[in-house]
């Protein structure tokens, strides 16, 4: 699968990125419609008192006049205005609102579960995935998420949705992507050290092509050299929000020059960093925790294959 | 009583002492100033520090956690320590009882009581600060922030002391007006800077304790738990977040309402003109006050909040922006026909204007439900609100500060550094804060440490402008400090005020007036001062 | 009205007052203006109360049940004649009866100590029980939500406890003051501002009674 | 005079007695079951009673209208925050029909039925 190939930046409108769903575009509408009230109404009031300020100045000896301190009819028309012009942004606001909220009942429905720092999907046939969300083009698709730690949140620019996760209980979000491509998923509700980087990407593929992708659990990585699939997934699984390559400290160790290092733990013990070690480190975190750092990494058993950490740990290995 | 010397409140006594055990709600003004001037530079400190982490995308200097520090403390600071006491505790303190014709506030010792407690308030924010600082961000939500390692008890309890001082505060102040005035000071008399103390003083006393309890739940949640804002025992954690925004919207009112207040101070005496509409926009602050109390759920359209609430939050949120703009329009009318002095303090009332409006119209962008799902928790709401808070209340509290400074020390500062100031401030601020929204709609989400290369020029260009701001406030703290020492000595009116502040001596007598005035008309009547 | 007897002091007027009036009104009102600020303050904890009354009823009524109402009723029986005595000394300092206003502020105090030891007791056989704030809680329980009941318990009743050791404070205080005669006819504000506050921890008192201890 | 009112004895010694009534009545009520009415009754009397410290004891009744405003004011405070709170958590998942298919977990989404709350972790 290929990286992100739409930018946000240097798509889309000047203002927002590349809307690619129905009611995105929708959403935008009323963000220019509230754009240029705002704009209008705004030049208004700068462009009459900058005429004031020149016309009134001090230096202008003008005569004196009568100073008007009441007109009625000017205020009420300043207060009815406004408000009926509020009254449909709300309006517009609510209703595109809960079109974004209530999920048509035929949409695919994919679970979520945001834990610090990374994504996991799941889905119906048992695929399971940390970071990469496919999807069938032009198909509602539906999202049940919910939090295993603390709160984050769930922001797809390019759809215009976003949700929190919630420990405990469920939320949901659904969309009907209608382009294909790779897109950006960020973590929005703050959630501690890794929350800028608990990314992930979406996947807008067509239906057969999903199918494919489901039907080999998640896209295969058969071919790939070891070292190529580490790589991938260190980014893919997370990795990257809490170990860096290039010997800075983050929340975890950096992964640089670990491989056959001696490490320090918290229980005293000094042991080898060895391939044992390693693969002791990724699906029992909890066993051996390095002197210096909170035991805080989440365990990947059952979210990583064998041929996976092998992966991993040829990746680690490269790290010199 | 007031025998005719030329002491005044500054040098009427003299010692460290008579600072610290005065009862006198001018010196007590002073001292609240200083402490919110250094709150101020601690919080743009922070702000500075976690800018340039954001010159690049990965790290630069800060790691994550002392990147989350940072904007928490910054956060923190300039909302508890520096923005909510600014213009009610500093400037309020020192002009409402002159204002009022009264010789000082109700209770002097309640007044001196809340400084301290500030004092004390503070002192825990600082020990936290020290004592491994806080990264909840300001808003505490549980459950990290019971989760947290870092000193987030001590940072809460300062917030809670804090609460108290401004509670005092309030309560000060509603006395005050219902019971100080002047003789022949009607309610519609009053100044409309007293109008809008007042009705930050009822959101003072009705909000703050919320907050005030639901900190202290918090530190009962994280050191014995009490279940309520926990998932694992059945507790919800968006009740947390409901508790925390009602009190922490009606404390964005608790900020801008006196700026407001401010700002109609400055129109008048700067237009030499009567205020137009005195009576709306006394109501409106009134009626802002209100509808502040119904409107904290906009924080939670995406929290999981049902749709019901959401619907009910986002109409109510609209009626925010029609007294507001009732005030604005008022403003600008009351310039119609006058006669316009381009004086520091107006220019920063013309960036109030600006900047305020600016914020305010995002703010309909933020209160739009569906519009909000996008925004929400962007660069576009870290926009919105410093263009409302730092845009609107800062340049207000500037403007103030430039309008009562004479009055408060005696000495003019230099009117030619004043401008430079004030536009290297507009100037920079906008460079900062508009390059923000773009960030924002383009997705950029908040309290990030790391981001993608592709908002690398925004945020650099952002970066960048905090430098012209900050260049803008150093030049200020030189002309003011300067102005103390070397600077004219100041007329009694300046300005040409008609309030009764400007009747007073400069600076005012210990008493404040050497004999009680009496008012006949409303306070801006330039009509009949010849204007 | 004249101030009777020569035991005591004469009030002076502060001097940004323009009389006793003024004074005695101001300081009245910030007075109540600091009661909507108490209600508000434990106005949040009653919210939670009755979210989590709502949400979990079976819950709140097995663990009230665990609570001895027996005591609960004879606290507020206590707290009610406190609030009486209080009036009664309010009562007797508005018309200069020095040794009567000393006497209901001690009768006052007495009771206010009595509460503090029924609480005490009660508290203790909580714990004897395993009943603690959640992270400590190690009773039997049917319903797992129980713990956010004594969680709600424990915060509200230990403010409410609070508020009533500030009390004593304060009326102690005053008690000082009647002593040397400060209190009379013309001058009776800090017993009737202590009034108003002692009245209102009574006032959370009536509430917390049958919401705590009769549920069902 | 205003502000200054002394209150006859006899005020306070019914109200006393009033008090006491009504608590002896709150626990009386409270040994019978009267269904959804527990909770009512409980907090009909209880208003009462804080009425009567209102009124009587802390003089209210005899103040002037900003004293009134202030504390209704309260009151109305206390009653949004309520209300408010209800109106989000009483309707979770309610118009979103979607969502309310979906609590299995013990959570608060919508009340848990009677008799369905889940034991043991
Ligand atoms: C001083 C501070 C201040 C002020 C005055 C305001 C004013 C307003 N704010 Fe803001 N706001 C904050 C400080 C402030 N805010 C902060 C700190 C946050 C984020 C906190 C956090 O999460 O950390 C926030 C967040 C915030 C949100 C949540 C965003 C999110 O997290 O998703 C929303 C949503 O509705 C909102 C709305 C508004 C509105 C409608 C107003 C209105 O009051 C604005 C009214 C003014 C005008 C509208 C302009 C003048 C009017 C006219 C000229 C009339 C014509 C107008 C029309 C035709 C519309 N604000
Ligand atoms: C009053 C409120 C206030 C003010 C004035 C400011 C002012 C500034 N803020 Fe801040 N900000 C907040 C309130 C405020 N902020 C809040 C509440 C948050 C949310 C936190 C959270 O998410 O939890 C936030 C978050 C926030 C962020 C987002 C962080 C993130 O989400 O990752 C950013 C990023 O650019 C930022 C920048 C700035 C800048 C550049 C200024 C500049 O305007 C600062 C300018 C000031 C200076 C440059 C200092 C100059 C002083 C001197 C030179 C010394 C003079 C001193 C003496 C005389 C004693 N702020
Ligand atoms: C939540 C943050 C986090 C994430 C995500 C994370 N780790 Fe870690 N990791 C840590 C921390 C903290 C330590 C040090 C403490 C310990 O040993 O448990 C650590 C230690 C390790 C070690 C031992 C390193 C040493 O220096 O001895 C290995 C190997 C490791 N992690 C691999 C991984 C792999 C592979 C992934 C992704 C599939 C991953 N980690 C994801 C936080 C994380
Ligand atoms: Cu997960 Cu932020
Ligand atoms: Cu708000």
């Amino acid at each position: 699968m290929n990286e992100i190939n739409n930018s946000l930046m240097n798509t889309g409108t000047l203002w927002l990125p590349e809307a690619i769903s129905d009611i995105a575009g929708s959403v935008d509408s009323l963000f220019y419609f509230i754009f240029w009230i705002s704009v209008l109404t705004f030049i208004g009031i700068m462009g009459v008192s900058l005429y004031f300020l020149v016309k009134y100045r001090a230096s202008n000896n003008k005569p004196k006049e009568k100073h008007i301190t009441h007109n009625t009819l000017i205020e009420v028309v300043w207060t009815v205005v406004p408000t009926i012009l509020c009254m449909v942004i709300f309006y517009w606001g609510f209703t595109d609102y809960m079109r974004l909220k209530t999920a048509p009942g035929d949409a695919i429905q994919i679970r979520v579960t945001g834990e610090k720092w990374l994504w996991n999907f799941d889905y119906a046939n048992g695929t399971n995935t940390v970071g990469e969300l496919a999807v069938p083009v032009d198909t509602p698709v539906q999202l049940i998420m919910s939090a295993k730690d603390v709160l984050h949140s769930f922001f797809i620019p390019n759809l215009r949705v976003k949700r929190d996760l919630i420990p405990n209980r469920y939320t949901t979000i659904w969309f009907e992507a209608n382009k294909t491509g790779s897109f950006q998923i960020f973590c929005t509700e703050y959630c501690g050290d890794g929350h800028s980087n608990m990314l992930a990407n979406l996947h807008v593929m067509p239906m057969d092509k999903y199918q494919d992708w489901l039907a080999s659990g998640g896209g295969s990585n058969k071919d790939m050299p070891l070292a190529e699939l580490g790589a991938k997934l260190y980014k893919q699984m997370g990795c990257n929000a809490c170990h860096t390559l290039d010997g800075s400290k983050s929340v975890g160790p950096s992964w640089l020059g670990v491989y056959n290092s001696h490490r320090q733990l918290t229980s005293g013990k000094t042991v080898t960093a060895n391939d044992n070690y390693i693969r002791q480190a990724i699906v029992d975190p909890g066993s051996d925790v390095v002197a210096g750092y909170p035991p805080v990494m989440p365990t990947y058993a059952g979210k990583l294959s064998d041929r996976d950490i092998n992966a991993i740990i040829e990746f680690i290995k490269a790290q010199k | 009583m007031s025998t005719k010397t030329i002491k005044n409140y500054l040098n009427c006594e003299t010692g460290i002492m008579s600072w610290l055990t005065t009862l006198d709600h001018k010196r007590i003004g002073v001292m609240y100033l200083l402490f919110i001037a250094i709150s101020f530079g601690l919080g743009g400190f922070f702000a500075l520090a976690l800018r340039m982490e954001l010159l690049t995308p990965t790290q630069l200097y800060l790691t994550a956690k002392q990147y989350n520090q940072a904007f928490t403390l910054h956060g923190a600071v300039m909302v508890f320590l520096f923005i909510i006491p600014s213009i009610p505790a500093a400037l309020g303190n020192f002009v409402l009882p002159l204002q009022l014709g009264a010789k000082d506030v109700a209770f002097p010792r309640l007044n001196l009581a809340s400084f301290y407690v500030y004092v004390l308030g503070a002192a825990f924010a600082i020990f936290s600060l020290f004592n491994g600082a806080v990264d909840t961000g300001w808003t505490f939500y549980t459950p990290y922030s019971t989760q947290s390692d870092t000193s987030v008890i001590s940072m809460t309890l300062a917030a809670f002391i804090l609460g108290f001082s401004s509670i005092l505060t309030g309560v000060n102040f509603i006395a005050t007006i219902h019971k100080m005035r002047a003789p022949g000071m009607t309610w519609f008399r009053m100044p409309l800077f007293v109008w809008a103390l007042y009705a930050t003083a009822i959101i003072q006393i009705l909000a703050t304790p919320v907050v005030g309890i639901t900190l202290l739940l918090l530190i009962f949640e994280s050191t014995f738990g009490v279940g309520i804002f926990d998932p694992a025992l059945g507790g919800d954690p968006i009740l947390f977040q409901h508790f925390f925004w009602f009190y922490s919207h009606p404390a964005v009112y608790i900020m801008v309402l006196p700026a407001m207040g401010v700002m109609s101070e400055l129109v008048t005496t700067f237009c030499k003109k009567n205020i137009f509409g005195y009576k709306l926009i006394a109501y409106s602050s009134l009626a802002i006050a209100i509808i502040s109390f119904l409107v904290w759920g906009h924080h939670l359209f995406l929290s999981g909040q049902s749709s019901y609430a959401n619907m009910i939050f986002s109409l109510l949120t609209f009626l925010v922006g029609i007294p507001s703009g009732i005030k604005v329009f008022n403003w600008v009318t009351t310039m119609y026909k006058g006669t316009i002095d381009l004086k520091t303090p107006f220019l920063y009332f013309l960036s109030f204007l600006f900047l305020f409006c600016i914020g305010g119209f995002t703010g309909m962008f933020l209160g739009a439900l569906s519009v909000d799902v996008h925004l929400h928790d962007t660069y576009f709401v870290v926009a919105h609100f410093h263009y409302t808070m730092m845009g609107g209340v800062v340049m207000a509290f500037l403007g103030g500060l430039h309008y009562w400074w004479p009055k408060m020390f005696g000495k003019m500062y230099s009117e030619k550094w004043g401008r430079i100031a004030a536009a290297f401030v507009f100037v920079g601020f906008n460079w900062v804060f508009f390059t923000q929204f773009i960030l924002g709609t383009k997705g950029m989400p908040r309290r990030y440490y790391n981001y993608l290369d592709q908002f690398q020029p925004l945020h650099a260009f952002s970066t960048m402008g905090t430098f012209v701001l900050g260049t803008g406030f150093i030049i200020m703290a030189v002309y003011l400090i300067h102005s103390l020492f070397k600077g004219e000595k100041a007329p009694a009116n300046p300005w040409g005020g008609l309030t009764l502040e400007w009747v007073a001596d400069t600076p005012p007598d210990h008493h404040n007036f050497h004999e009680t005035p009496t008012v006949t008309t409303g306070p801006y009547d330039y009509e009949k001062a010849g204007y | 009205m004249a101030t009777t007897g020569t035991s005591f002091i004469k009030h002076e007027v502060a001097h940004h007052f323009d009389n006793a009036e003024q004074e005695f009104e101001s300081a009245k009102l910030g007075m109540w203006a600091f009661m909507a600020q108490e209600i508000l303050f434990f106005s949040a904890l009653f919210v939670a109360y009755a979210i989590f009354r709502y949400l979990y009823p079976e819950a709140f009524l097995e663990a009230s049940s665990l609570l001895s109402w027996k005591m609960g009723a004879f606290n507020t029986a206590v707290l009610i004649t406190s609030s009486f005595t209080m009036v009664m000394a309010v009562n007797s300092a508005q018309t200069s009866q020095k040794k009567k206003t000393f006497n209901f502020l001690l009768v006052t105090i007495l009771l206010a100590a009595l509460f503090l030891v029924v609480k005490y007791f009660e508290y203790m056989s909580k714990f004897h029980h395993g009943i603690f704030p959640p992270n400590y809680f190690n009773a039997m329980a049917v319903f797992e939500q129980v713990p956010i009941f004594f969680g709600i318990y424990f915060v509200i009743t230990g403010l409410h406890a609070l508020h009533i050791l500030i009390g004593i404070g304060l009326i102690i205080w005053i008690m000082r003051r009647t002593a040397r005669g400060e209190f009379h006819a013309d001058y009776f504000t800090p017993v009737e501002l202590v009034g108003l506050y002692w009245h209102f921890v009574d006032l959370v008192w009536i509430f917390l009674f049958p919401l705590l201890y009769l549920v069902g | 005079m205003s502000g200054h009112f002394i209150i006859p004895v006899s005020y306070y010694v019914k109200t006393f007695i009033g008090l006491l009534f009504l608590t002896f009545i709150t626990v009386l009520a409270a040994q019978f079951d009267f269904g959804a009415l527990n909770l009512t009754i409980a907090l009909l009397i209880a208003v009462v009673k804080a009425s009567l410290v209102l009124l009587i004891f802390m003089g209210l009744r005899w103040e002037k209208g900003f004293t009134w405003v202030l504390l209704l004011g309260s009151v109305v405070c206390v009653l949004i925050f309520f209300f408010f709170v209800f109106a989000d958590l009483m309707t979770r998942g309610a118009i979103d029909i979607e969502e309310a298919g979906f609590h299995d977990l013990k959570s608060p989404v919508i009340k848990i039925e009677k008799g369905h709350a889940p034991t043991g972790h």
